[in-house]
């Protein structure tokens, strides 16, 4: 990477020791706890699927017993082992005797805790397999097709209804993306199970299921062939349940997941202990699939001051980056988010935007910063809207950046049309296209307003995060300084799922994660 | 509710004092391009039809049935997996009569902070209390907070700062009933809500929902019902049975001013 | 001349065999945002109107005659001088019968460079001639030279390469008399006409005026009368007494088929 | 001006010489010669107006009675002064009764004729009067609202009628365009005459008349008081009656004349004898008045290939730039043409435009560039032009730009809308405050693709003026080396209107405005 920003190599340092204190609390505090979602996410990858006949998950219905049973602390893995010995059937067939109450979650006695273990060991192999097959098979086919130039070009699909979004993602992928990305439903994140089979239904996005993974990842392997390029799938580990979505994901050959440690937390008021935990165990399983986490530092400047507070976004992505190392994701596979939110009528705007992409590419040489389009000052106004993210594709190339989320001129409105993806598509690869070495060709001023800003933000951010790392991360986050929201330890949802680890905790797919992520 | 596009009422109203360009009719109000009464529209859409030559006339021929007439098909783009996209222009045979067009608008007079605040302490003699919140599950609270937080919004501050103004900021994604349940608590004098996610017309249910459960609970005369965002007008707002309803754009003197307005109002 | 949104005659057709997509009839078509038939539509323009209230209502109730309903109106902005502008987004009430819209079409087969040239040899046994020009006061001669000239267009050649194509390019701002006679003259198998400049269609007179004086000279059913440029299309050719129009894109190839075919058709 | 494209001073000085040869034969080929026009614009200038009841200006009528008792040869001016005596009326009176055949133009008797110089050149005198009334008038205007900030925002009206045109002007230059120009009906170059009034009917443009000059100053004199900034008037000085335009223009204060050495000889199709000697006697006029001319290259590379083409461009600027500093054009009011013509899906394309309008700059640093918009490769696709005049506003700001050209999403299609123009300028505002500064930041790689691009264009137009100077000019255009268009010194519109000036030629308006501006 070439550096053009002149960027002093020692506070960049200073920022990385001051971030890997701040992780090493993080995972420290995630390794004494689990929750049930991380619970839930075990036995999905055990091979426990369905819902009852209210719908509700087994997954849910098994960690409910077990947590009526008192029998949560040491982890699900170990009673559901030994329930499958009373059951006699398989791993869903046994959940469903489970949720029917016709078998009981309780600790296996010291003589069936072996057989427990093996039986439950044994199923956490075969889906850790299913992951490794998964990722295999993505290998494959993107040595096969390739996936095209960089950045990656990633939309939005959001209709509510998965088989429009597929039709959508198709001609999507036809007119140049790359990463196609379903949103999910507004109420989503904070339902604490994952609805089963298709849907058809959804408020500003689609519900994220297995079932509806498995459709548009058939989908796009289709329009992948056609296009001769592979075409990436994306969705969000995020929110309540947050551990499950990665391992569905990891399952389903997702390629990408939006995965962020103060998300949920500052914009869906989720309690910060468990999206911490739930943080660590998802990213392990990311990290096993070898997919790319998109982490949500873009978000932050929809609220705070993108002047004021360009600082805090650098910072976060420190600790995000910190905190993903230690879960065993490589650089490659950290995908920071970054946004332009500038008030597009702010003089030098773009020379500032310019700097701050910049810098986040130098200093993050290896991650494939997700550059998130202009959406805070975009209206209804779609002529202005589609200029505004001309300018950003353009700034986008000139710095280098890895994934490009593309900006819709109707961003104020509505969630796109057809062809409002099919238009910024074409602007998007026209710009680029037309500006395909700028960066190359360009270099900036020494001293001058873009390095000059560049180096403010990064002295910013080295402060506040030995600020975090002095007072820590719960502290700073209840003083908002994180996308000037603030929220406090016990507030917030889901906190109830959180438990501590009892003595003799067993989660036999973290067991085998962690063996070959982290070895 | 009616259909947005059937609302405002038609009676005969004077043609307001700020004078039509040359040429141009109140009476029969056509799009203007570059000559009066041109009639020029812009359209795009798309069609679940490949791209041929009978799309296309497809295309027009909607135009055509929309009232355009010398429409040119100025842009067409094949999507694939049998979708097609148009950008047409043509000229719009319609007029409409604007000097007949009433709109419902928000009658108070704005004020300024120091006026709002003077006329509290003498024409109510206490703080008012305000009860913010984005109901449902929207988590969009920039809108809300613009109008309540200390910062403000566009130069102006919010209402946590008026010291006639008491205020209690709920934040997101609060079920109706809490928000109910605290306004009573509160005593408050007037709620705000916010609603910012609009799919499937997710804003009008929760709003609806929620003017049914204040009057269930028997305070709606209590209370005065605000809502806002950026697909709220004034005229849904009232549909709706809020007292009034707030667009994009928005400032908190605005708020504030219709607030101490009405409540005096109200008092008499 | 017909208004171009009424040609294209209505009988019925077989649906053509490229499939819709999945829930769209071809007998009742409506626009496709993101779901089917939603209708979605995206309509500008601008009125003779300051911005108010009551000009915004005015803006929604043309979308309403247009056909929209759920009309939401994005952007507005006060132009001055009594003008505003209005971005609205509708869903639109009509539909169009797809399998019943049927259009003419120039129906010749097209060939290759080669083909054409040995078409001409045997079929004929003598080179074609050809006669082009920008008519009137048009001096956008870019279009004509993509057809006529050796460097031809899109990666084809044009006509004066071909062997067995003799051509006369008159260039621009060729008053139709001075055609006409030199086409006389040259003995021209084909007239090729271009008309970019199309303000007040004033292509449409000056074509339809070059027809007249073709058809008073009695030399009409001797040449192959060919327009083109922007705003041609076959039909509107068709219906100004041309052979042929070929509209935006056009190549070489495409235009030197008709001619061949259409000529070796008439010998018989 | 910083100099970024390490362009050879040396091979710049050879293009100089080159076109200066060009230009002085140019210039004294016009020298020789005067047309109808030159002598209609005296007339004007000597105070006729008006038309007979044909509506055949008065000045045609007095030149055509010049030509018929064969006295134009040695100027209109002298058998006019003659004819005031004989007729005793004033100017406009003389013509009148000329134009019935009351009066005759003939040549002074020897005693007439000192009388009848005296009379003309009162006229001439105050004609030239009525030039230096506006061009205080301007510069008052200008000293006291300022003009705003550069590059200057240009937009055309177009509708036909001058009535909808003030009214589209007016709101154009609310929303911030600085030079407006009305955009002359197509067919008026051609005509041999002005035509008389103010007019409503026009084909893609507005006739260009006296009254309808009128008409629009008043209106942008009136909304430049609103907006607080002097709002520019720019017609054209092209056609076969270049000479006239610029006379009224001078005189009805407009600021800007696209005025061409080539224009109208490549495009038109109008007689190079007779452009050249227009040429020559208009810039004069324009120089008097303090006029900037806008100079015709940017429309070469509609027709030619904009990457093959580039250096004909600039070597047309040098010889522009020469002709026009001999008619006493102070560089600073010579705008040459410039153009952003290439294929936007071209790779690099953008590279390659910054490349090329940054080198015009260097090379002219004096110059206002008049920078024209993509049009040929504008499409009915509104939303991809709007983005291709977006990045076009990027190139104008980041290379220093003079005078910018708003592009117009709707170009391929219609003369602009209402909206069009304004969507235009508040897209052409938007990037260029967000990237006010970027030019000043920006430098470009030592023999780089931008460093590279500049030189070999440069170079080649070296060769191509070296050329010109060796082959003339007429030669070089009958090869069709501008534009890719070829035309004959003896062929096109115009010539009959060409006559070489006899013994005692004599013309009172360019001796006062020569004295005035060459000294
Ligand atoms: C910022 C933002 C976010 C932030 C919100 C942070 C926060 N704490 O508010 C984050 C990143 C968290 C976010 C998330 C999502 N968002 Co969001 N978001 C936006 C964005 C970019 C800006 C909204 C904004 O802040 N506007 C600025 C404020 C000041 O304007 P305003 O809200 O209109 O408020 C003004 C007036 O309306 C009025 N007002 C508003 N409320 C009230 C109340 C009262 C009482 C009064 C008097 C006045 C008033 O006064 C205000 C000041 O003038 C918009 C796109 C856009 N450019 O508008 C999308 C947008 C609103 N989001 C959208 C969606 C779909 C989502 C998600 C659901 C996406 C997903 N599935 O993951 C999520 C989930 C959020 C949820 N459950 O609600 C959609 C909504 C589509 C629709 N019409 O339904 C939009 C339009 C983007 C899009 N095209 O998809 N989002
Ligand atoms: C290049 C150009 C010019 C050049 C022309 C140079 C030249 N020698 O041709 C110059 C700079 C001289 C020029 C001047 C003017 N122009 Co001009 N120009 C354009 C421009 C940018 C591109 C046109 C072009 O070359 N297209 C490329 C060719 C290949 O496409 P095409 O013409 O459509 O041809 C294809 C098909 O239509 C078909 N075809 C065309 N003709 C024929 C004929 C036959 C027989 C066949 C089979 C096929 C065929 O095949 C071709 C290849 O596929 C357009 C804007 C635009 N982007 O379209 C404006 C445009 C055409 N110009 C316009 C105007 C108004 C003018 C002026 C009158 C402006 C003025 N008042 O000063 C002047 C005067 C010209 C005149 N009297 O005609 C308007 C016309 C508006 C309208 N719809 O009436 C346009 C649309 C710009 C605008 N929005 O104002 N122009
Ligand atoms: C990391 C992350 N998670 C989740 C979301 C989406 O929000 P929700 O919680 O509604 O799924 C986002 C939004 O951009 C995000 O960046
Ligand atoms: C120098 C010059 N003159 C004239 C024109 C306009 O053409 P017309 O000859 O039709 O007035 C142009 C067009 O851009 C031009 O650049």
């Amino acid at each position: 990477m070439e550096r053009k920003l002149d960027l002093d190599p020692a506070v960049i340092e200073r920022c990385r020791r001051a971030a890997a204190a701040v992780a090493d609390f993080v995972i420290g505090f995630a390794r004494e706890r689990s929750t049930v979602s991380i619970e839930r996410a075990t036995l999905r990858l055990m091979g426990v699927g369905g819902a009852d006949a209210e719908g509700v998950p087994l997954v849910n219905r098994v960690v409910e017993a077990a947590a009526a049973r008192r029998v949560l602390g040491r982890g699900v893995a170990l009673s559901f082992g030994a329930a499958m010995a009373a059951a006699g059937e398989d791993a869903t067939g046994t959940a469903r005797l489970i949720a029917s109450g016709r078998v009981q979650m309780t600790a296996p006695t010291p003589g069936e805790e072996d057989a427990a273990r093996e039986r439950a060991a044994a199923l956490a192999e075969a889906g850790c397999e299913r992951i490794l097959a998964a990722r295999r098979a993505r290998d494959g086919a993107i040595g096969r097709l390739g996936e095209g130039e960089r950045p990656l070009l990633y939309v939005i699909v959001a209709s509510g209804n998965i088989f429009e979004d597929t039709l959508q993602a198709k001609v999507a992928a036809r007119a140049g993306a790359q990463v196609v990305a379903v949103i999910r439903s507004t109420a989503q994140s904070l339902l604490d199970y994952i609805p089963e089979g298709a849907t058809t239904e959804g408020f500003g996005g689609t519900y994220a299921t297995q079932e509806n993974f498995r459709i548009m990842r058939a989908a796009l392997d289709e329009v992948s062939e056609e296009v001769g390029r592979y075409v990436r799938q994306c969705n969000y580990a995020s929110g309540l349940c947050m551990p499950e979505m990665a391992a569905l994901g990891a399952v389903e050959r997702l390629d990408m997941m939006l995965n962020d440690a103060l998300y949920g937390i500052l914009f869906r008021d989720i309690n910060m202990q468990r999206t911490l935990t739930d943080q660590a165990f998802s990213r392990l399983i990311s990290a096993a699939g070898d997919l790319t986490i998109n982490t949500g530092e873009d978000n932050y400047l929809t609220t705070a001051d993108p002047l004021k507070a360009a600082h805090t976004v650098l910072a976060s992505q420190f600790i995000n980056e910190a905190v993903a190392l230690r879960c065993g994701l490589p650089p490659a596979r950290i995908g920071l988010g970054h946004a332009m939110q500038m008030d597009p009528w702010m003089e030098d705007m773009f020379v500032l935007e310019v700097a701050q992409a910049r810098m986040v590419r130098e200093v993050f040489p290896e991650a494939p910063i997700k550059y998130m389009p202009p959406t805070k000052h975009m209206t209804g106004n779609i002529f202005r809207g589609h200029v505004q993210d001309a300018l950003f594709a353009l700034a986008s190339v000139m710095t280098g950046q890895g994934i490009h989320l593309v900006g819709m001129m109707t961003e104020a409105m509505h969630t796109p049309h057809i062809h409002d993806r099919f238009l910024a598509l074409e602007a998007t690869r026209m710009v680029m296209t037309a500006a395909r070495h700028l960066a190359d060709e360009v270099s900036f001023r020494a001293q001058g307003r873009v390095q000059a800003r560049a180096r403010e933000v990064l002295a910013q951010a080295a402060e506040m995060l030995d600020a975090v790392a002095r007072e820590g991360l719960f502290a700073a986050i209840e003083k908002g300084w994180f996308a000037d929201v603030s929220r406090s330890p016990g507030g917030g949802r889901g906190l109830a799922g959180v438990f501590r680890k009892e003595p003799g905790y067993w989660n036999p797919v973290e067991d085998r994660l962690r063996a070959q992520v982290i070895g | 509710m009616k259909p947005q596009d059937e609302v405002g009422q038609t009676v005969p109203r004077a043609v307001p004092p700020v004078a039509l360009p040359p040429g141009a009719d109140p009476h029969q109000v056509r799009p203007y391009g570059d000559t009066m009464n041109d009639g020029a529209v812009q359209v795009s859409f798309s069609l679940p039809l490949p791209l041929n030559d009978e799309a296309r006339e497809t295309a027009r021929r909607l135009a055509g049935k929309m009232g355009l007439h010398d429409i040119l098909i100025y842009h067409e783009a094949d999507l694939g997996y049998g979708f097609s996209f148009y950008i047409l222009y043509g000229k719009c045979r319609h007029t409409v009569d604007y000097a007949r067009v009433v709109v419902p608008k928000v009658s108070t007079t704005r004020m300024g902070f120091e006026e709002i605040n003077a006329f509290i302490r003498e024409r109510v003699g206490r703080p008012l209390r305000v009860v913010g919140a984005c109901i449902g599950n929207d988590a969009h609270t920039v809108g809300i907070d613009a109008i309540l937080n200390m910062k403000g919004y566009a130069g102006e501050y919010g209402l946590e700062r008026y010291p006639m103004f008491k205020v209690l900021n709920l934040g997101s994604q609060v079920p109706s009933e809490d928000l109910l349940a605290r306004a009573v608590e509160f005593r408050a004098d007037a709620v705000l809500v916010s609603q910012v996610v609009t799919q499937k017309d997710i804003h009008l249910t929760n709003l609806a929902e929620l003017v049914d459960m204040v009057e269930a609970e028997g305070v709606r005369e209590r209370v005065l019902m605000i809502c806002g965002g950026p697909r709220i007008t004034h005229e849904v707002a009232l549909e709706l049975g809020f007292d009034a309803g707030f667009g994009p754009g928005t400032t908190p003197t605005v708020v504030a001013s219709f607030i101490v307005q009405e409540f005096v109002r109200r008092l008499h």
